[in-house]
């Protein structure tokens, strides 16, 4: 299992029935494949629709029907389309359940940095400022570390995407809950010790007695 | 009023050079492509768009940014642009990042006749710099203030000769609040249809916005 | 002609053609009958229709098609059906030609008062103070006086819709304008002399050197 | 979530005494009747009720007026209805007037998560009072802060079994909004279709706002 998938998969032990989420373009797509047999999840794209599954057969593409990373997607029984003004009135108006967002960035105050690096990439913050802002649960889907830097740190060093704290954190190595104590080191991805987590961590992390592995 | 409609040369001859121009559409999705063909062929200059993205080199606003017609964007996304980056870098363009939700508050404000809207999204980042905030029941929010256009150029499904409009699927996005919040409103269809086909129920955008209409594809 | 005819043929002059336009309930609805012929005026209702005609034929009514006095409407061809946001939004946001509107008293500055009268009568503002705060013109349709009372006063009594001055009223007696100098009487009833008016006007009127009769 | 579509009385009962309630309508068009009878029949009281008018006294929210249910009205109007007016001069009954549009705007602004909006409506007069005036480019508005309930009470033309909701024509005013800013959303349609007939572009309130759907007249 690679990284990515399991982080998806994780992220996915999130998702509760009958609620509505929202993923972020990029790995959070991935976690929309693992949802639990039997579950209902409405996922909302910002683009302007909830309740959308995957990309339809060949040929049978809608040019007006993408996600927001502009793929193509289908709409399943009991969708609905609407405009921007809407998808964030669900979104800062506390309609959404859960977000899953990717990261740059988290410190140990739990706040997240996902759309800048001064000087060398601008990406823009999109509808990321308004879902840390707005859903009631904010998960980060990321990496632990990028090419061998730490992206849980001390303190933030890129510009932070809003001053709330993120939710919880799910990497290819650990899951880190943001408390107000600081951060506390929920869960191993299997067969990963703490100490390698320890030391691809920038940030102090708080260990419990117990710290089981992910269930996949 | 009964709207003849344009071609897309004709629309794009309406938008001056050095207009601030919003532009409907996410990744291109629901942008009005032939006028924006059109602005390209025109060889419009010094524009201020107002969008979501800036699309990709070949696609939506893109296609303006990369044809060096435009002088800045207001926008929420160029990531997936790396002309808009390199232009921006470069110092050739101004690029004023608005998050998505603001951004589209802050267009339905200045079609609604709102003098700003109080939000969450932005404090303690980069966004607040500069802005008021205000206090209401103990709870801090960022005051956003309105954006309005010279022109808007809207893409949509149906429209009839009163230029009502309806939007398809994610299509939609911000069309309906640009729709509002511009002098000049020109909407590119894909198809037009007689006065009285589209139920009232359905029509997003009434005609009595919209001053110009585009010829549905020929 | 009676005085509301007189009223509802005089402001009926001031529509011009492809507007929209925002009739409120009693005496301003009647203006809908005297268009004149071949002029295209669209009509928003404030409870969320433009485009509506008269009432249909007895049994042809729907319960979910109404005016905002609740009287029966039709849809004309090229309707367009809304809530309640988005109608104030098109008469806030400027994009209302004219409003027309009854009134209990104007002032010698223009200002309009039309929803309370303390301790009598409380009807509320409605969608008066918008219209009035929105409308690019505000048509005030209005006896001239009420029980022998002057409606038209030097300064408000009872209290504002809104602080801008109305652009036009039009009474049973004579078509006043509000300008920056005072009110302007422009026209006069058929058949009233510019004495009758003065006597039931308690305001000063400002008296230009022709003051034609209205055309009806 | 699919939803077991409750009776009036079953829906009733899902409103406490003492609660705020938004209720849908205009003059009674678009309200939900058979709920509105289902709270007189069971006797509820001392209801905040947040709403465009309160009707007549045998329509719409005139009905709960008549019944004694009502400690308190938020609204834009009461002309209509003499109980009302004379429940107010009596000190039975407390009266809120907001301007229509604000009301509006009010409710949008608690269903979308911001703190508040700038309007130019009721300067200058005494819905003024107390409220905080905000100067953008040289202009004067008030702030208008938002407005929450415990519950919404709407009526819709059709819902499918998601609860997504259709409204038709006039129908339509306040409920859409209303739908967004409650904790309890009870929609009381005319139709229950299944769920995937509604179009996407069709359907006007999602039916993950609603937490209660009302069975179709019998």
């Amino acid at each position: 299992m690679d990284a990515k998938e399991i982080i998806a998969r994780r992220v996915a032990r999130e998702l509760r029935d009958n609620t509505l989420v929202n993923l972020g373009i990029g790995l959070p797509t991935l976690v929309a494949r693992y949802v639990p047999e039997g579950m209902l999840v409405a996922f909302q794209s910002e683009n302007g629709i909830i309740g959308f599954g995957a990309r339809p057969p060949e040929g049978m593409e809608d040019p007006n029907l993408t996600d927001a990373g502009g793929g193509f997607i289908s709409a399943l029984p009991g969708a609905f389309a609407f405009d921007s003004a809407t998808s964030f009135a669900l979104i800062r108006g506390g309609h959404l359940d859960m977000t899953v967002l990717g990261g740059l960035q988290v410190d140990a105050k739990g706040r997240l940095a996902n759309w800048k690096v001064p000087g060398r990439m601008v990406a823009g913050m999109g509808g990321a400022m308004d879902l840390v802002a707005g859903a009631k649960r904010v998960v980060v889907a990321m990496q632990h570390a990028a090419k061998g830097e730490a992206k849980i740190v001390p303190e933030l060093t890129l510009p932070p995407t809003a001053a709330r704290p993120v939710s919880l954190v799910v990497t290819d190595l650990a899951v880190i809950e943001p408390t107000a104590d600081g951060l506390v080191l929920r869960e191993r991805a299997p067969g990963v010790a703490v100490e390698e987590i320890l030391a691809a961590t920038a940030a102090p992390l708080i260990l419990p007695d117990t710290i089981p592995e992910m269930p996949l | 009023m009964r709207r003849k409609a344009l071609t897309p040369a004709e629309a794009a001859a309406l938008v001056p050079d050095g207009a601030s121009v919003m532009i409907g559409g996410f990744l291109g999705v629901g942008s009005p492509r032939r006028v924006i063909d059109a602005l390209v062929a025109r060889g419009a200059k010094g524009l201020t768009v107002i969008g979501n993205d800036t699309g990709r080199p070949d696609l939506g606003i893109g296609k303006l940014v990369s044809a060096g017609c435009v002088a800045k964007v207001i926008v929420s996304h160029i990531g997936t642009n790396p002309v808009t980056q390199q232009k921006m870098l470069a110092g050739e363009m101004e690029v004023d990042l608005v998050p998505q939700g603001t951004l589209a508050e802050r267009i339905r404000a200045g079609g609604a006749g709102l003098g700003g809207v109080l939000t969450p999204t932005g404090l303690g980042t980069s966004v607040a710099e500069g802005k008021q905030v205000v206090t209401v029941d103990g709870r801090d929010f960022l005051l956003e203030t309105p954006l309005r256009a010279d022109v808007a150029l809207l893409h949509c499904y149906e429209a009839d000769y009163y230029a009502n409009l309806t939007y398809r699927l994610t299509a939609q996005n911000f069309n309906p609040v640009m729709a509002m919040a511009a002098d000049i409103v020109i909407a590119e269809p894909d198809e037009v249809v007689p006065i009285g086909v589209i139920p009232p129920d359905h029509v997003r955008t009434p005609g009595i916005l919209v001053t110009h209409l585009v010829e549905r594809p020929q």
